[in-house]
């Protein structure tokens, strides 16, 4: 049974487009879910919700400040919740936060509370395959999609269990490090993209390093889209509000739709 | 060869691994695994293959043997403390790892590290730092293996410990700040793990402490494992047998693991004490952080807690899952101590037996004092896991 | 036991002894003797056979090579520097002395001495030092044997060194001021003379070196010998026999003696380094101050000059009789160093080997680069008398 | 042969008196020699006169001050010798300064340097009986009387070798300890006066810690005089001058004088 977020990506995806998630930190300025919804609007398929955590190891500087900003504001993930609850966003949101807020609201309960929201999907990037397990049964319990990393330093084989085990799409890491905008697309950042697809129907998504419309374009050579983080978290803490994050948004839309000659 | 002496403990505490080796999946019972980015999922799996086959290798325990005896020391040696024991009406031996190069036990996993990961073709270390403990035995092995090495090290603890950044330095490493956070421990390690999943491929993270993925609690207790089994020998011979009590602090918990895993399987009591402003085993709170499944200080909603501890060096909201597995199973108990009863055993040792001891085991020794009418005429063997050195500054203006 | 393995070594050189036993009157040589004050006459005879016997006792040398062993952490490794080697193009073995208990070959006389006071039915100790390292010994040695103790020490330095000031007082030592002449280690060995003039019933005056009337140079010497046992030892399985070279740095000369006396008996060249600020021997100028005939720094008026060095614990304007003896029969030379040098040094075996020397005996890795040339192929035993934790900040500063 | 020194004190003990020795700094201010004249006119039956040394052991802080200043102020010892030539005192002087000044300079040379200067005798205090050997050679050939010191830590035997060593007269060390002024007489004073006096015929003077004319008639009852440092020397410091001195001298010899009925 495909979920809203792979149907959603496939979507683009058959119309011949490219796909593209923005990240958005959760409770980040009292706008954010207005952000989310401009975001949807300026032609995201899919927006992804970071929910706060303290210790972001996969994190660059930027969305590190993200979350210490509206940690020291009294962000709780109920709230980001509580205002996901019947939103009306437009297009599937998927959360990523780390495995200790899920671990302790129990593992069901946050399931559960993603399904109450309407939220398609969740990224735990510190819970790789091996640790899936409780994990996952409760996500399939709650048909809340949970979408797996494909890393550059993953055997072809071990990106294959990934992508298998993966729902709604696979996040192909582009490069050897953490989130955060770079001058050029890593070399790695294509390759990836395209060991993943060998093994995977799943739309093959490419996130960390993707910073610019052209980075993107240049990625979704072998990707099936980009997943954009830190330039659209900066935006947010810029203070550009929803107007700002909605032309970015628009931008790299733009950009992959010139590629394909789609519209 | 000592090192090797003790290759298998027996475990006679149910049928989960006490002390022993952890699951396939890396766990002590229902703690451990390996909850990092997927980035560092094959990096921990190559370390786990490289570690099992290296410590399985006699030529890699003899190097690592001759390591810990002609440049660290080792053995240390266990001194009675006759005028303590006179004073607080127990028998304490203490374990004498602060005679070790560089002042404390965390010698011995580094040059077990930097051995394994030479070995492994790396050519750097990364590691993260507190009050600069690790990180100045980090860059030691650093320097000894002709390495690279960065040091992690938050923002605040720079300012404060200018002259172990300096040591540092003098080692020929780099010292970078962890500037997010609150800029302390826990962020140097989050800092080091980000600087690993960039550089995995060259780079071995040299952990402090038995915490972080498999394999790390496991090949980090048995690097430190030598100071239990000699102290099993030395007993032997200095006691006929294990002391009633064996008592040691817990940060991350490395110095406690390896004393402990000299006497897990003897009638020993097995006494941790922790901090009270940092006790991850007091609270039994578990959680999923820095790699492992294990007790962490936090809030209701899972966001990490800042421990607070008069030594630097226990200030971490964490703890090794194999402690909470001792925890859980009732092998070891852990107790709670106050920086003020902390500052008392440091004047005391000091004053009866001329050992003026780090901070961090100032807490083992409170813990003594304050449950001397519980171990009268017990025999108590401490592991004096550092000397103090580095902490008569902070001492010095504490009692001014 | 390995103590008193080498009981009498033989004497190759000229028929006065050479690092054996003095004459009667405690002269090495036409060196050393008995200059003090009549008051102290007595006590240092009383010493003498208060020593011989105790000497001659297996039951005080066991008692001191279980302190030795139990309490400071002895034997010390020798650990062979294959990065510095190849840097400087010879084989370069250290003796670690820096990793007895309070960092310091210091602590073998202070113990030998705490015990011999003991044994004579003294409950004080009086003792100067400089930088404080001698009398955070001393006073370590007085409350693990619970004596009072007083040290001395010149009122610049306990400015200067306030940590080890407090050292000592958390030891349950009392420091005194110093506070005449140049109010430095010269001024406060004349205050703790005094003080001994004062109470020489109740108190042995704990010297720090191989310097005094005897039988303090001998003594001295004797408690430092573990050394030099310890490393004729090791050397004859780690090399086959004695090493080319010894090589260590000389303020009063105790760590020199101490290792000296390993290998005078054998081929080794003995090199003592000095400060070329404080070259008592490389001057060579006879003169009778602090109990014995020996070399020092002074005036053509006999007036005694200040020692000027970077490291404190070399700022002594005098020597120990017995060096004045190998220097004037030839069996040992003495090099000056430049504080420059010494710095180069310091940096150079932290960089390449992960020790970060005391800057005294860095003055001994200074000469050995500097000779490096004439080294070339040899191997070459120094004694690294210290770590160099007391000197980091200082370091930290000249470096800025 | 009688040495001037012990035939001056003689003279003085045969009238039925008590000696009195004041220790005076030499080269400490530039009236130092008129300060040793004018001790003498007060009633000194000797001078005992310092030469500076930088590390004076046997010295409490008064003399020690008093080193420090005229080494500061450049004194030599051939200077303090040059002021001695032929300077009219009146009473035999002895020097009193440390082994290594002596040495230094050549024990023959220094002795004969005292000789030139009419300097009676010599004390070394840190030149035990043990080490006297080389000095008393140089010493005797020249006719110095060399005064040597007995504690209270030697055995009777070790007394009676001391005292038979030594010329001009025995200084009795009044107590354990160095130089300075005390409250009170220290016991030990009178027991090793009485000691020393037991093993010999030389006079018997005790010195160190007798710093008051009270003392100095206490401890003669025992002793046949003795030698008064710091109490004189903290005049110098004083700036007292030679009058001031003097009037100290004097009292001391007030009070011996009249303790013994003697004028
Ligand atoms: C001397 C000493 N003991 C103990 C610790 C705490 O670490 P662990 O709990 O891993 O032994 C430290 C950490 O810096 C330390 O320096
Ligand atoms: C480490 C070290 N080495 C050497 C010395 C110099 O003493 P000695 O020449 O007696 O060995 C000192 C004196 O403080 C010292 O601390």
């Amino acid at each position: 049974m495909t979920g809203v977020l792979e149907a959603a990506l496939r979507a683009r995806l058959d119309r011949g487009g490219k796909c593209l998630v923005p990240y958005l930190t959760g409770g980040l300025g009292n706008d954010w879910l207005e952000t989310v919804q401009a975001a949807a609007i300026a032609g995201a398929d899919a927006v992804e919700i970071g929910i706060p955590f303290s210790d972001p190891v996969m994190d660059g500087p930027t969305i590190q400040l993200a979350n210490d900003r509206a940690l020291a504001a009294g962000v709780t993930p109920q709230q980001v919740f509580d205002r996901l609850h019947r939103a009306d966003i437009g297009v599937p949101t998927v959360v990523m936060t780390y495995g200790n807020i899920a671990y302790r609201m129990g593992y069901q309960r946050f399931a559960a509370s993603l399904a109450r929201s309407t939220v398609a999907g969740a990224i735990l990037p510190d819970i790789p395959l091996e640790e899936l397990g409780p994990w996952a049964t409760a996500a399939d319990a709650e048909a809340i999609e949970t979408v797996l990393l494909g890393a550059p330093t993953a055997s072809d084989e071990r990106l294959a269990r990934i992508a298998q085990r993966s729902r709604g799409f696979v996040y192909a890491v582009g490069l050897l490090g953490i989130t955060g905008v770079r001058e050029q697309l890593a070399a790695s950042a294509k390759v990836i993209a395209k060991r993943l697809k060998a093994v995977t129907d799943l739309p093959v998504l490419v996130g960390v390093g993707v910073g610019t419309p052209r980075q993107a374009v240049e990625v979704c050579e072998e990707a099936d889209g980009v997943v954009v983080g830190s330039a659209m978290v900066q935006r947010m803490l810029d203070g550009a509000g929803p107007d700002g994050v909605a032309e970015l948004v628009a931008e790299f839309r733009q950009a992959l739709d010139e590629s394909t000659n789609h519209c | 060869m000592a090192v090797s002496a003790q290759e298998k403990t027996t475990h006679p505490y149910g049928n989960t691994s006490v002390m022993g080796d952890p699951s396939e999946s890396g766990r002590f019972g229902e703690f451990g695994g390996m909850f990092v980015p997927e980035t560092l999922v094959p990096a921990c799996q190559e370390l786990d293959r490289a570690f099992r086959s290296a410590w399985a290798d006699p030529v890699f325990r003899d190097e690592l043997y001759l390591l810990f005896r002609d440049y660290a020391g080792r053995p240390s040696p266990i001194t009675i403390c006759e005028n303590l024991s006179a004073e607080l009406g127990c028998r304490i031996l203490l374990k004498r790892e602060d005679l070790n190069h560089t002042g404390s036990h965390k010698i011995n996993s580094v040059l077990g590290q930097a051995l394994l990961a030479k070995r492994m073709g790396k050519t750097r270390l990364v590691a993260e730092t507190g009050a600069g403990q690790h990180g100045v035995a980090t860059a030691t092995a650093a320097a000894l293996f002709d390495m690279e090495c960065i040091v992690y090290m938050g923002e605040v603890d720079i300012r404060r410990q200018e002259l172990n950044v300096f040591r540092m330095k003098l080692l020929g490493s780099e010292v970078r700040a962890a500037q997010s956070g609150s800029q302390t421990l826990k962020d140097a390690v989050n800092e080091a793990m980000r600087h690993w999943v960039g550089a995995v491929e060259s780079t071995h993270y040299c952990l402090g402490s038995v915490m972080g993925p498999h394999p790390y609690p496991w090949m980090v207790r048995e690097f430190h494992r030598v100071i239990g089994v000699e102290a099993s020998q030395q007993c032997a011979s200095l006691l006929g047998g294990a002391p009633d009590v064996v008592v040691a602090c817990v940060g991350g918990g490395s110095n406690a693991a390896g004393i402990f895993s000299g006497f897990v399987d003897t009638e020993a009591a097995l006494v941790g004490v922790e901090p009270a402003g940092g006790a991850a085993l007091g609270r039994a709170v578990p959680g999923v952080v820095h790699g492992s499944h294990s007790y962490l200080m936090q809030d209701e909603w899972g966001q990490v807690l800042e421990a607070h501890s008069i030594s630097a060096g226990l200030d971490y909201p964490g703890v090794g899952p194999e402690h909470a597995h001792l925890a859980a199973t009732k092998r070891a108990r852990y107790e709670p101590i106050s920086d003020a009863q902390v500052v008392e055993a440091f004047q005391l040792l000091a004053r009866t037996e001329g050992i003026i001891p780090a901070l961090e085991p100032a807490h083992a020794l409170g813990w003594i004092m304050q449950a001397k009418d519980e171990l009268a005429g017990q025999t108590v063997l401490l592991n004096l896991s550092g000397r103090g050195d580095k902490d008569v500054a902070q001492m010095m203006e504490h009692l001014a």
